[in-house]
């Protein structure tokens, strides 16, 4: 009786690889969010201009579907793996069996909670949290009525940028109530419109990503009350960099996934060049408001 | 085993089912338990065997006061009951049938099949049957399934044995059969309730016959000191003139002609011909393929070869609604799978064939619905408080009714009536030949498949007999007699 | 004892009133009940947003009715949803007539129900699979299509934009849309041959079959209609959403179903009424609008939600005794 | 003795052999198509890997066999996995025996299935409805639980981690699980009295009731299979990860069915095999893993697998004509 990612195999020195003839695996946490679909160009974008071959798996947010996505990758004896957990606790055994496998890791956007990785390229979640907090805090005024929308409950994000959120407003604003909407954006719209009868002196909305923050801002359309309440967003989205330009959506924390992605494969390159790579890539974070 | 039945009453909701029947069966008789449609037999039976729960009255088995609380117990104390609607499970084997709930297990709880093999092969082989034990119950006909029932039955060594119906769906070889097995049960002091529609099997085999009526027992006597007119009398309330009425139908030209109907493996070259205002019945043995003609020239099933001809033009029929359209109508052997929607009302039961006609632009016109289906019923005497009252809560026999006003309803120039009595009673039994009668008068043309011998006699201006899957011969009314189409059923010339 | 000591016979049996009158009781105890706890519930304004967000789950509960009174499911309406939307979505984008697009996007829809119908009847499929697997397949092509991202820049049009957030006579006019359908369905269902058939074909379809129905034809269709109901729910949330969204309807099918049931269409066919279903749908809407507006949490939301359900369908079975 | 009663039909007819070699046949042919495309598939490194892989939803599948046989279905499966593993995993952190935890989880699952299986028999609700109710409560409790947060410091005790991340004699202790599971089912189902009560019921209900089978006592023992089989499921899982995630097992009933019904089983109830079931999760993660391995991008993916699942079951229809 053995377990797997028992015996780590020793990373001696790394045996340089050029760039073509390089064959990563990837693994994305979700497809059907154009956040990690810019995540991925960001990543094959560079690859292709390297000539890197990529294998590229997506995990349809299910933390076991990617343990076995993994697995597949690992069968197909990739150099080298990056990966965008969906949960950063859930992924500790795959990153342990990659270890054993003596594959290194490179995680993007979300963590992993245990074993050995190369990097992590992120930006700060709950930093971003707090920007949110704070802008509201500055345009709406101190103790202004806020709402949150949650992403999927039980995700990093949602946990971080909530704890980021809460951190500050707990001191600057009056948060009346705080409802999952998934990231999604109908669902940011109903949960939004019963916000607003159950509260209808909210002055301001942070939702946890674009994509419910532009369902909210379609509910406070119909209610007619556009402009009186203001809305923060997450992540910068092309959607939603357009709804800041036309004044609906009042800031977004920017993140630059397609940057994310080029920083971890070139952090792979980098690797394979035998540089040595900081522990944490930070991907930049930018509050992106309208005038 | 004796049992003593008292003033048993019974109600489902408001309607009071049974109101007080006494009966009483001992050790070695044939008991027959006759009465109209919903007079209750099965109901009493039900009570007896622990499915229902009487409201008032008392049950003594050998001399005990008792009651079981399910059928399982009443079997298991020597009580079997072999129901009027079979019990079978159609996508399981003939062997897994016969011992379910009560498979031959070693201490471990695994099922003993050889054991059961063994036990199921010697019962057949009293019932002088060869059924194939790992066959789908699916694939057997009607007639099989109720040797089958019959079979599961006797395995049971039980003292006591209701028979509801049990020979409804078979023909004269079998009954035959059955009749010895009885005969051999008696004498080993087994007591049979036998409850049949058919008057001149239970002249035939009963000791005693108890007469039930609208939920009473009216009468109990010894059979060989009563007579046939006696127990019809009392079932009905009134006396029957004769059996099967007379039939005045002028016979036409040809209405419906086959030629050369084939279905692999199941019949080959059937032509036969059908006249205005005839009736032509199709006689044969238990699954000779009756029922497979039928179906197929009706477009249920599909037919590999042959040419359909109606007032001597060419038709195809590839499915049920092509065959309505042109004017034939089928009264399905099946009438709770196939012939009605038990939930639903007699009116929409009556007007399902029909429905196109009642409609202005895809509108119903209901009320026009509803009067058809009263004059339908009316013309029937279907049995029923009105015209919305469910099928589910209707006798036997005004079910069947209400299927025949349905074929009835399209005006059909060719019906066909596949065993239209089964299971009715003997006065529904009249009324629905009566009907024929006045069809045929009409000048319908009418093909009537039956396993009755007598009735078939009794009805039909023609005989056809099928011998497996094929015409054996063609016997008009003044030549027919039950040894000449037993001979041609059998395969004998 | 066994089950069928019921009588289930007469039209104008009390208890089936009774039994019809069993979701409505549901529905007006629960309105009552949010109303009391927080009275801004039956605010004129919060009606009509909640019959807003009722109206596309109603649209869809209204075609999975006749696809349950056959005794069939689909499981596909909400990936038909997002396929209708998407390619409607496309073609507005990429220069077509709103108009069209929308009725290029109810054909979608019809089109998509119908192949579920033929994949039924046609390949003799259980429903729940043959939908279970468009599900699928519907879902990967809206996301092949759309390459996972929305469709935006499709809200110029007034018409387009009025669909789903205009208002006719101060009433929504997705709700408008949900009162036509019902009224449309309603005579399609209960008044006229198709409805009739649809009943007789979940009540038993062989015996349907043998009195000259055309089974496939009907189911067909029906599956069709489900399609349909769903494309318009697709094309509201479109036009509310201002843009089509890969991930649009997942799981509505189970809302959807959950309404049907709820109205007292029973799950094994051949019973049922829309009427049923537009309370069913009202009650699921109320549970969500109420159970905000009450602050009560998404997670415990979830559990609420499901006892629900099993009260709703308890007391109804009770009443049907 | 009367020749007239034999069934011309014999034994051994070979189409019937042909349906039952369906499924296998599907699984041969994928198998072969995606060796041909990429070798690797066939390693014994490979095929290990996609054992272990199919094993969960297997273990699921198998008891959803019996749950479909008796004509009913278990949509609950992945949130009673989810909050049978929540339970497990809250226990384990807060100091409990790993192996207690393990057999607290097993009997919660038992526990969750059989609250399906009293809906079913004693509230008399539609077995889909009712694991539709409570898969929405599950899954809240399990949030209220976790409050929507994984549960992680799980993983210290060796047994633990063995049942997901174990092997013996180099086979992956998860698929030893299936083996054994397998196997008991197997008996259960074709073997002993239970089984065949089992497949009474599904085909004929009332039948079996007047056979004398309690036929709610079996249902609800089926039932409990399904909720025990999806905590054992959830054990491998939440070893694997681990930590316990709130999410787990989401819309896992879907492959189980698909599974059970590639394999041949009867989604009507009264036909079905657990080899079949076996082989029908071998074609789906087949499926999984060879797309994977050919690099099939996700969303192609989904069309695939939904097209695959219509032809196999196609395939089976003919054969068994
Ligand atoms: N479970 C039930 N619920 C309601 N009514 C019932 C039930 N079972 C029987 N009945 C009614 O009781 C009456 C007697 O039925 P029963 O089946 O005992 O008649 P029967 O004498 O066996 O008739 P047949 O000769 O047609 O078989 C009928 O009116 C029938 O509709
Ligand atoms: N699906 C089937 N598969 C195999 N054999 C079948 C199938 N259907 C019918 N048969 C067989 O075909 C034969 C003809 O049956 P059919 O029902 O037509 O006979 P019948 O003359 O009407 O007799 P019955 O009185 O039993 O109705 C029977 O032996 C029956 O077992
Ligand atoms: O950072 C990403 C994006 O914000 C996305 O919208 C949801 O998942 C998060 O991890
Ligand atoms: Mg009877
Ligand atoms: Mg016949």
């Amino acid at each position: 009786a053995t377990l797997e990612g028992e015996n780590t195999t020793e990373s001696g020195p790394v045996e340089e690889k050029d760039t073509a003839e390089l064959v990563v695996g990837v693994s994305i946490s979700t497809l059907n969010n154009p956040f990690f679909i810019s995540l991925e160009e960001g990543i094959t974008d560079l690859a292709d201009e390297q000539g890197t071959t990529v294998k590229s798996v997506d995990a349809q947010d299910d933390t076991a579907k990617q343990t076995n996505d993994i697995d597949d990758l690992i069968q197909q004896g990739v150099d080298i793996l990056l990966i965008n957990p969906v949960d950063s606790s859930a992924i500790t055994p795959a990153v342990e069996s990659a270890n054993a496998a003596g594959i290194p890791v490179i995680t993007i956007d979300r963590s992993s909670d245990g074993g050995q990785v190369v990097t992590l390229v992120a930006s700060d979640n709950v930093e971003g949290g707090e920007m949110a907090a704070e802008y509201i805090a500055e345009i709406s005024g101190t103790d202004a009525n806020t709402v949150q929308l949650e992403g999927v409950p039980g995700a990093s994000a949602t946990r971080e940028r909530g704890e980021g959120f809460t951190n500050v407003a707990e001191k600057s604003l009056n948060v009346v109530d705080s409802q999952t909407a998934n990231f999604d954006r109908a669902e940011g719209l109903t949960v939004m419109e019963n916000m607003l009868q159950s509260n209808p002196e909210i002055q301001a909305v942070f939702a946890q990503n674009d994509e419910m923050a532009l369902g909210a801002i379609q509910a406070i359309q119909s209610a007619g009350k556009t402009g009186e309440i203001q809305v923060v967003g997450f992540d910068g989205t092309e959607d939603g960099i357009k709804a800041v330009e036309a004044g609906t959506l009042s800031a977004t924390v920017a993140q630059q996934p397609s940057e994310m992605g080029k920083l971890a494969m070139q952090a792979a390159f980098d690797y394979f060049a035998g540089e040595t790579i900081e522990e944490y890539i930070a991907s930049p974070l930018e509050l992106v408001k309208g005038e | 085993m004796e049992v003593k039945m008292t003033g048993i009453r019974k109600s489902f909701g408001s309607n009071s089912v049974l109101r007080g029947v006494d009966f009483d069966i001992q050790a070695g008789e044939v008991h027959a338990l006759m009465g109209e449609n919903g007079a209750g037999k099965s109901t009493l039976m039900n009570i007896l065997t622990g499915l229902h729960k009487e409201d008032a009255g008392e049950i003594v088995i050998n001399g005990e006061n008792k009651r079981f609380d399910n059928p399982k117990e009443a079997e298991e104390n020597g009580v079997s009951f072999i129901h009027q609607e079979m019990n079978t499970w159609p996508e399981m084997t003939v062997l897994e049938n016969l011992f379910i709930g009560k498979e031959l297990k070693n201490k471990m709880g695994w099922v003993k099949t050889k054991e059961m093999r063994t036990l199921a092969e010697a019962t057949f082989a009293d019932l002088g049957v060869q059924i194939e034990l790992d066959e789908d119950v699916k694939k057997l006909s009607v007639g099989q399934q109720q040797m089958i029932e019959i079979a599961k039955s006797l395995m049971t060594n039980a003292q006591v044995i209701i028979m509801d119906e049990p020979t409804a769906a078979l023909t004269e070889r079998e009954i035959e059969m059955l009749f010895k097995i009885i005969h051999t049960l008696k004498t080993k002091n087994v007591a049979i309730i036998y409850i049949s529609h058919r008057m001149e099997e239970i002249f035939k085999i009963s000791d005693r016959i108890t007469v039930m009526r609208d939920g009473v027992s009216i009468d109990t006597s010894l059979t060989k000191e009563t007579t046939n007119d006696d127990v019809v009398r009392k079932m009905v309330g009134r006396d029957l003139e004769d059996y099967y009425p007379k039939k005045h139908s002028k016979i036409g030209e040809v209405v419906f002609e086959t030629k050369g109907l084939t279905k692999e493996n199941r019949f080959e070259n059937i032509s036969f011909t059908v006249k205005a205002g005839e009736i032509v019945g199709f006689s044969g043995l238990m699954g000779a393929g009756r029922t497979e003609i039928m179906r197929s020239l009706f477009g249920i099933d599909e037919l590999d070869q042959g040419e359909i001809y109606l007032e001597g033009e060419k038709i195809t029929i590839k499915n049920p609604s092509m065959a309505i359209a042109k004017g034939i109508g089928f009264l399905t052997e099946n009438r709770k799978e196939e012939g009605l929607i038990l939930d639903y009302s007699i009116r929409d039961n009556i007007s399902l064939p029909s429905i196109d006609g009642f409609s202005k632009k895809g509108l119903i016109d209901t009320h026009a619905e509803s009067d058809f289906a009263k004059l339908l019923m009316e013309r029937l005497h279907v049995k029923a408080e009105d015209q919305f009252d469910s099928v589910s809560s209707l006798s036997g026999g005004n079910q069947q009714k209400v299927v025949l006003a349905k074929w009835i309803g399209i005006g059909s120039k060719v019906l066909i009536l596949d065993e239209p009595t089964r299971g009715v009673d003997v006065g529904a039994k009249r009324e629905i030949y009566q009907l024929m009668n006045e069809l045929a008068d009409r000048g319908v043309a009418i093909i009537m498949v039956s396993s009755d011998l007598p009735e078939i006699l009794g009805v039909s201006d023609r005989v056809i007999v099928i011998h497996e899957g094929h015409v054996a011969g063609e016997l008009a009314k003044t030549e027919a007699t039950e040894e000449k189409i037993m001979k041609l059923a059998t395969g004998g010339y | 004892m066994i089950q069928t000591d019921t009588v289930k016979t007469k039209k104008r049996n009390p208890k089936d009133y009774m039994g019809k009158l069993g979701p409505l009781l549901a529905l007006v105890v629960l309105v009552i009940l949010v109303t009391v706890v927080n009275p801004g519930f039956i605010s004129p304004n919060n009606l009509l947003n909640l019959l807003r967000q009722v109206s596309t789950n109603a649209l869809i509960a209204f075609g999975m009715t006749f696809v349950i009174i056959t005794g069939g499911i689909d499981l596909s309406v909400g990936s038909t949803l997002a396929l209708s939307s998407a390619l409607m979505a496309g073609a507005i984008a990429s220069g077509l007539d709103p108009i069209l697009a929308m009725v290029l996007s109810l054909f979608a829809g019809t089109a998509f129900g119908a192949v579920n119908g033929l994949l039924i009847t046609k390949g003799k499929m259980a429903p729940f699979i043959a939908t279970l697997a468009t599900m699928t397949i519907y879902r990967g092509l809206t996301l092949v299509y759309t390459n996972g991202n929305p469709i935006t820049g499709i809200g110029d049009s007034f018409i387009f934009k009025f669909v789903g957030r205009g208002y006719l006579f101060g009433i929504p006019f997705p709700v408008v849309l949900m009162i036509i359908s019902f009224i449309l369905l309603y005579i399609l269902l209960h008044k006229m041959t198709f409805g009739r058939k649809t009943f007789a074909i979940g009540g038993n379809e062989k015996a349907a079959f043998i009195a000259g129905i055309k089974n496939d034809r009907i189911k067909t269709g029906i599956y069709a209609i489900s399609g349909l109901m769903a494309s318009l729910a697709g094309i509201i949330i479109t036009s509310r959403l201002d843009s089509a969204q890969p991930t649009a309807g997942t799981s509505y099918e189970m809302d959807a179903i959950a309404s049907v049931v709820l109205g007292g269409t029973s799950l094994s066919g051949g019973r049922g009424r829309l009427v049923g279903t537009l309370i069913g749908a009202l009650i699921i809407g109320t549970l969500n609008n109420g159970m905000n507006l009450l602050g009560i949490s998404s997670f415990y939301q979830q559990v609420v939600k499901g006892i629900v359900i099993i009260i709703a369908v308890l007391l109804d079975r009770k009443n049907k005794k």
